[in-house]
């Protein structure tokens, strides 16, 4: 009894110590994981993730606290990437996936009062107080957090229209499904 | 005078087809109508419009100037009136519009002042602008900016200029023709680049079964007495990629991630060359270029047509046959449906076929692939395409990528051999294109990061400020004034943490503190503290967005609204003790 | 309906699935040929019930899977495995085995992974290992040699009607030998055994040479066709006889001549019509011979030292694993990137 | 000579921990998702096992059994194990973070791989000296990567095939990983042929 005692002790005393040593040996500082999944996050600051930007976002994975399916911008694609980086389980978006959307404001409408320009969080909203507003096109990420803050129900979302520069080959329809 | 021949693996042999649209000699298509001169014809960026409606132009004048180093201008291909800058359907497989100048010709082709120049007289630098302000571009199909290649690499001595007349693909006999009819013009065109690289040899390759081409370039470079080696090149699609081409004729092999130069070799179009030999030797810009066209018509045959003749009039010059059901624009391999035949012919249209279901039979239909790797065998860029395909089809870009994806210059060759009847250049042309639009997006998502972060520092740079201005206003000012606290404003919603707000108010409070001394007065500091706390309120309220707020039913958003109302009146009940108290 | 029309517009002539599959079944006749010439018209039947099982299987899994009927059945893709399987089984195992081979062959090996091309594994050689797995006694029934039954006999006992008589207590050649030598616990050697046993002929098993010798030839055809390529044949071939060679030269009392091996069991069926299946196999060039090179000496391993009377499909299986990873570290240099990077 | 060469075909094929004793199947089905996360934990496990097998022969043989203290053997085997494995977690974390963020829970996991506990209890029931302890410890090892690696480079293709939706993931794996075993059963009598 007594030597059993002991040899349980004894051995945890060695691979204590062992493990002791080895945490200051190999001792890791910060998480570099957080840029890795900041990196895949499209940086819309959009918040629809239920945190406050993308880093928090990115933060919230690396910890293990946060689903990874919680970004409508990035998309399915998005999830699929974060996925393969962390080895979990591709699922399907929580929010409903939207085409890539612009902000729109209606000029007539306009009254100037700078409340979106505050709310943008990218600065892509132009305009001064009693001036009419506009949004720099190639800068809105369609966060739609613009939108709300208008008192006059200016601001519309548009889906980006199909032009040369962005037109995409399509995926080619299988044609297996229309000759059954 | 032997050449060495080297060879490409892979390639095919389809049908060449080529005989029909080469019993007639080149004729000039007639003026159309209108004239609709897209700004942007080749690779690169975008020409603003140089003109406005209601303006009169004459022919070779401007319309389009150069945007940025990797660009090409644009001219009226005849003189009239410019009845309109809009935008008007393209040559691209979309049928989608890009912005047009719309010319309604004068009849009277009157030209601009013509500046002829030597380009031995003139730095090499002004004979690329030249070149680009006459808006010669590769004529081949590519329409990349010729005067962009035109610089030899510096660490590489220029060794061979390929000039390609090889011309694989089928039913095309544009160069075929513009070498048996011009050969006087390429030649001296040559001339030129080889000058400008500062090539040693110039080797011209043409396909084995053009023989009176390689016979009129050959006679053509004896009678000028140049040492050009004109080489028959064995029949075999794509022996007319410039990468094959290149192979055939030196031997090397360039890969997609370098330039040819990088190798010490150069290849241009013949078509290509002629043009800028006109532009330099007549001062004509690039106006009008050689169109074949073939397949089913009555009378196929090859036209100079002026850019931007819309193709329905071209086509109506070799009378369709009553069976067509389409058009295509390049050659069967590598060209594409025309959606639109009022869109019009550009730089790059060196070819339009007329269809019909007996001449291209439709595909049969698409099968899985069985990895019986006929297509590797025909790749000549050596690919695993039923690889690519597995990872395409499976939106799986990373692998396409890791698999050369990037390497394939979708010459058709492994659909054509597939048993299965895969398109297999369509995926590998959607793979690409989601690639590039994940680049791009990949771009502004940073682009976005950065301005998110600017702003971020900014404002909590502001803010600081405006507490610090806040405490020296309240040391100013006696007791008994008060701050304009007008900022009721509407009552808090729910709100998550705040990033900003919490830097905000990291920032203030030293700010805070070291005012506290400084005044030891009590009542100013709580004023100052009051004033600082519904600011940051403010901020908090204006940065955060509420949680899970953008997707709510009816009976939820009633009953926010109620909360908010029940949240209004405590508010305000909060608020009114404040009153007397001030 | 959109007609998404693609580049390029000109398809060879003369190139199909059910092409490739067609001649795959043509090449397949002369070894069937000389299979009824040595057992009889039973296998023909043997063939007729795996085709059989695998249409109606492959019909029912396209339906479940609503892809188009018409489009698949006639690929012939399907009738490739049954006939595979038909002519690997004993030629009179009962009927019900054959159908559960190409049940599982069809349905679990092919159709779960996705149907034509996607398999992972090679469907025949599924059915074949999960049958010799599950009913070892039943798939080691062979024929007596030199016994002549009417197609009547055969039918019954197919068709499980007449008692499986002592008549199938026979063996493959590979089978006989390897029991022969355990037997004669050493004090036997090959080449008494090979001269005395009448299960032997020329230079195999007597009667089999010839059928593996069809093999062979529709193999070359196929080949001369160019619908297979030759790297996993010659591998496949080159490893079994280099192992062989090797062991025969090192004591050729105990170890059979290589010309025996390559010509016993499933060594050039495997070598022409299964190691050279595209979807499961190798697509690399180097890849293929490596394929066929390991396949061939895990073959032979399993037929010499194993606890099986052959190995093929069991090294076809245990290679279609390390496809993927094969494949990927022989991937060849693309254009323009052959010096290294 | 012979008689090593057995032990060590015996663990890595014919016995393989995996597709033959059915042992391990967590991290099996887990971490074979994709082939570098395979390769990783293959690494991983190797190591453990191979260090685990030989610690737990010399803590059963030079302080167990003299003792007489073998009813505490399975105790002090996982003690062990957890020591190994929680080194090895620290420096791959160290060395590798995203591997490690990769093999997730399945690295702590290696502690109750049933295969690194059974392996050496096999090793006793088996009356395996030190060296065949050892042996059979990383030909079971090997054994375990081997087909964790195989596997996981079938998986990754047939990520990209058309597999029936009510078949998709673990499904099909799990058929797969059936399959494997199917064909592995093609070793046996291997490690017995005179």
């Amino acid at each position: 009894m007594i030597s059993a005692l002991a040899i349980m002790a004894l051995g945890a005393v060695v691979l204590g110590a062992a493990l002791g040593y080895a945490a200051i040996r190999f001792k890791v500082e910060g998480d570099p994981l957080v840029e890795k999944i900041d990196a895949i996050l499209p940086q819309t600051q959009c918040g629809q993730c239920g945190y406050p930007g993308c880093r928090p976002y990115a933060e919230a994975i690396s910890a293990g606290e946060a689903e990874i399916n919680l970004c409508p911008p990035g998309g399915l694609d998005g999830v699929r990437k974060l996925a393969d980086l962390l080895g979990r389980e591709v699922k399907p978006l929580a929010a409903e996936e939207k085409p890539k959307q612009v902000a729109i404001i209606d000029e007539q409408t306009c009254i100037g009062c700078t409340l979106c320009i505050q709310a943008c969080p990218v600065d892509a909203i132009v305009g001064a107080a009693k001036q009419m507003h506009t949004v720099v096109e190639s800068l809105c990420t369609g966060c739609e957090l613009c939108v709300k803050p208008c008192p006059v129900e200016c601001i519309t979302m548009e889906p980006l229209t199909e032009k040369l520069d962005n037109w995409k080959w399509k995926y080619p329809v299988i044609e297996i499904r229309r000759v059954a | 005078m032997l050449q060495r021949l080297f060879s490409f693996r892979g390639g095919v042999k389809p049908e060449t087809n080529k005989a029909p649209s080469v019993q007639v000699p080149i004729g000039l298509a007639p003026l159309p109508e209108r004239l609709y001169v897209p700004l942007h014809q080749h690779i690169g960026g975008h020409p603003n419009p140089l003109v406005e409606a209601g303006q009169r132009v004459l022919k070779g004048e401007l319309i389009g100037g150069a945007e940025g180093w990797v660009s090409a201008a644009v001219h009226a291909p005849t003189s009239g009136t410019v009845i309109a800058v809009e935008e008007h359907v393209a040559a691209h497989p979309s049928g989608l519009t890009t912005l047009t100048v719309v010319i309604e010709p004068d009849g009277r082709e009157e030209w601009i002042e013509r500046q002829v120049v030597d380009h031995r007289s003139l730095p090499p630098e002004r004979v690329r602008e030249f070149l680009r302000d006459a808006g010669v571009v590769g004529l081949g199909g590519a329409v990349f900016p010729s005067h962009a290649k035109l610089t030899a690499a510096k660490a590489v001595a220029m060794e061979d200029l390929v000039i390609n007349g090889a011309e694989c693909e089928p039913f095309m006999t544009c160069d075929d023709v513009l070498m048996r009819e011009r050969a006087d013009e390429i030649v001296r065109g040559i001339a030129i680049f080889r000058d400008l690289l500062g090539a040693r040899r110039v080797l011209i390759g043409i396909e084995d079964n053009k023989p009176e081409a390689v016979a009129a370039m050959h006679e053509a470079v004896g009678r000028l007495g140049e040492d050009y080696q004109v080489v028959a090149v064995p029949t075999r699609y794509p022996a007319g990629g410039a990468k094959q081409l290149i192979r055939v004729l030196t031997g090397k092999e360039v890969p997609a991630s370098k330039r040819s130069t990088e190798l010490g070799v150069q290849c241009f179009n013949v078509a290509t060359v002629y043009t800028a030999y006109r532009a330099l030797a007549f001062g004509e810009p690039v106006l009008s270029r050689i169109v074949t066209l073939t397949g089913n018509v009555e009378q196929p045959r090859n036209w100079e047509v002026r850019l931007g003749t819309p193709m329905r009039d071209l086509v109506a010059l070799g009378r369709p046959k009553p069976d067509t059901t389409r058009f295509l624009m390049g050659g069967p391999m590598m060209g594409f449906e025309i959606p639109d035949l009022a869109a019009p012919v550009v730089k790059a249209t060196n070819c339009i076929i007329a269809g019909s279901p007996a001449l291209f039979p439709p595909a049969p239909p698409e099968m899985p692939c069985i990895r019986c790797g006929a297509c590797a065998e025909a790749c000549p860029h050596e690919l695993q395409p039923f690889d690519l395909y597995w990872f395409a089809r499976a939106r799986n870009f990373g692998k396409t990528q890791e698999y050369s994806l990037f390497d394939c210059i979708e010459c058709g060759c492994c659909s054509y051999v597939c048993p299965s009847h895969i398109p297999l250049v369509q995926y590998f042309r959607f793979a690409k294109s989601e690639i590039w639009a994940r680049e791009r997006e990949k771009q502004a998502a940073d682009a976005a990061k950065a301005r998110f972060e600017r702003r971020n520092s900014r404002e909590e740079r502001e803010q600081a400020e405006k507490a610090e201005r806040l405490a020296k206003a309240s040391v100013a000012r006696t007791s008994g004034s008060r701050p304009a606290a007008t900022d009721a404003g509407p009552p808090a919603r729910p709100r998550g943490s705040s990033a900003e707000a919490g830097s905000g108010s990291r920032a203030e409070s030293p700010t805070d503190a070291a005012a506290a001394p400084a005044v030891g007065d009590a009542e100013a500091l709580r004023k100052a503290t009051i004033v600082a706390a519904m600011e940051r309120a403010r901020a908090q309220r204006e940065s955060a967005q509420p949680k899970n707020t953008d997707h709510l039913s009816a009976a939820q958003l009633r009953e926010i609204a109620a909360i908010d109302a029940r949240r209004a009146v405590l508010g305000s009940a909060g608020e009114s003790p404040k009153g007397p108290d001030e | 309906m959109i007609d998404f029309s693609t580049p390029p517009y000109l398809l060879q002539a003369h190139t199909s699935v059910r092409r490739v599959m067609v001649q795959v079944l043509v090449a397949l006749l002369p070894g069937i040929g000389a299979y009824v010439w040595l057992i009889g018209p039973s296998i023909l039947l043997q063939l007729l019930v795996a085709s059989l099982a695998a249409l109606l299987a492959e019909a029912l899994m396209l339906r479940l899977r609503g892809r188009p009927l018409g489009l698949f059945l006639s690929d012939g893709s399907a009738l490739v495995t049954a006939w595979l399987i038909a002519l690997t089984f004993p030629p009179l195992a009962p009927w019900w085995l054959i159908t559960v081979g190409t049940l599982l062959a069809i349905v679990v090996a092919k159709h779960l992974y996705g149907g034509l091309g996607q398999n992972p594994f090679n469907p025949a050689m599924i059915a074949f290992a999960a049958c010799i797995v599950s009913f070892p006694a039943l798939m080691s029934q062979w024929p007596v040699l030199g016994l002549k039954l009417t197609l009547v006999e055969q039918l019954e006992m197919i068709f499980g009607l007449a008692p499986r008589i002592d008549a199938l207590s026979g063996a493959t050649p590979l089978d006989a030998l390897k029991t022969a030598l355990k037997i004669g616990e050493g004090n036997i050697d090959i080449p008494t055994l090979l001269a005395t046993q009448e299960v032997f002929g020329t230079f195999a098993g007597r009667g089999w040479e010839w059928v593996t010798a069809g093999y062979l030839l529709g193999g070359l055809w196929l080949w001369q066709r160019k619908v297979i390529h030759w790297q996993a044949p010659a591998g496949f071939i080159c490893g079994l006889s280099l192992l062989a060679g090797a062991l025969w030269l090192w004591n050729p009392e105990r170890f059979a001549s290589p010309l025996f091996h390559l010509f016993s069991g499933g060594a050039m069926l495997g070598a022409f019509f299964i190691v050279t299946d595209p979807v499961s196999g190798c697509t690399t060039t180097r890849g293929r011979l490596i394929f066929g090179f390991l396949a061939g000496v895990i073959a032979y391993t399993i037929r010499v030292f194993g606890g099986y009377p052959d190995g093929v499909a069991f090294a076809v299986l245990l290679l279609n694993l390390c496809v993927p990873l094969i494949d990927m570290y022989t991937r060849p240099p693309i254009f323009g990137m052959k010096d290294g990077k | 000579m012979t008689h090593y060469l057995f032990i060590i075909v015996g663990a890595v094929l014919v016995n393989n921990v995996v597709l033959v004793r059915i042992l391990g199947l967590c991290p099996f089905m887990g971490v074979s998702k994709k082939l570098d996360t395979a390769i990783g934990m293959g690494a991983a496990t190797t190591f453990v096992l191979t260090v685990s097998t030989g610690a737990s022969y010399v803590i059963d043989h030079y302080l167990l059994m003299p003792f007489g203290l073998e009813y505490l053997r399975t105790l002090s085997f996982i003690v062990t194990i957890a020591a190994l494995v929680q080194l090895t977690e620290m420096v791959i974390q160290k060395a590798s973070p995203v591997l490690h963020q990769v093999l997730g829970i399945y690295l702590p996991l290696i502690t109750t791989n049933c295969a690194v506990l059974g392996v050496p209890l096999l090793n006793v029931g088996n009356r395996h000296d030190f060296i065949e302890s050892l042996l059979f410890g990383a030909g079971s090892a090997v054994g375990f990567s081997l087909v964790l690696v195989l596997f996981a480079g079938i998986r990754e293709r047939i990520e990209g095939a058309d597999v029936p939706p009510c078949f998709q993931g673990v499904a099909i794996a799990m058929v797969t990983a059936g399959l494997m075993s199917l064909a592995f059963m093609g070793f046996a009598g291997l490690d017995k042929y005179q």
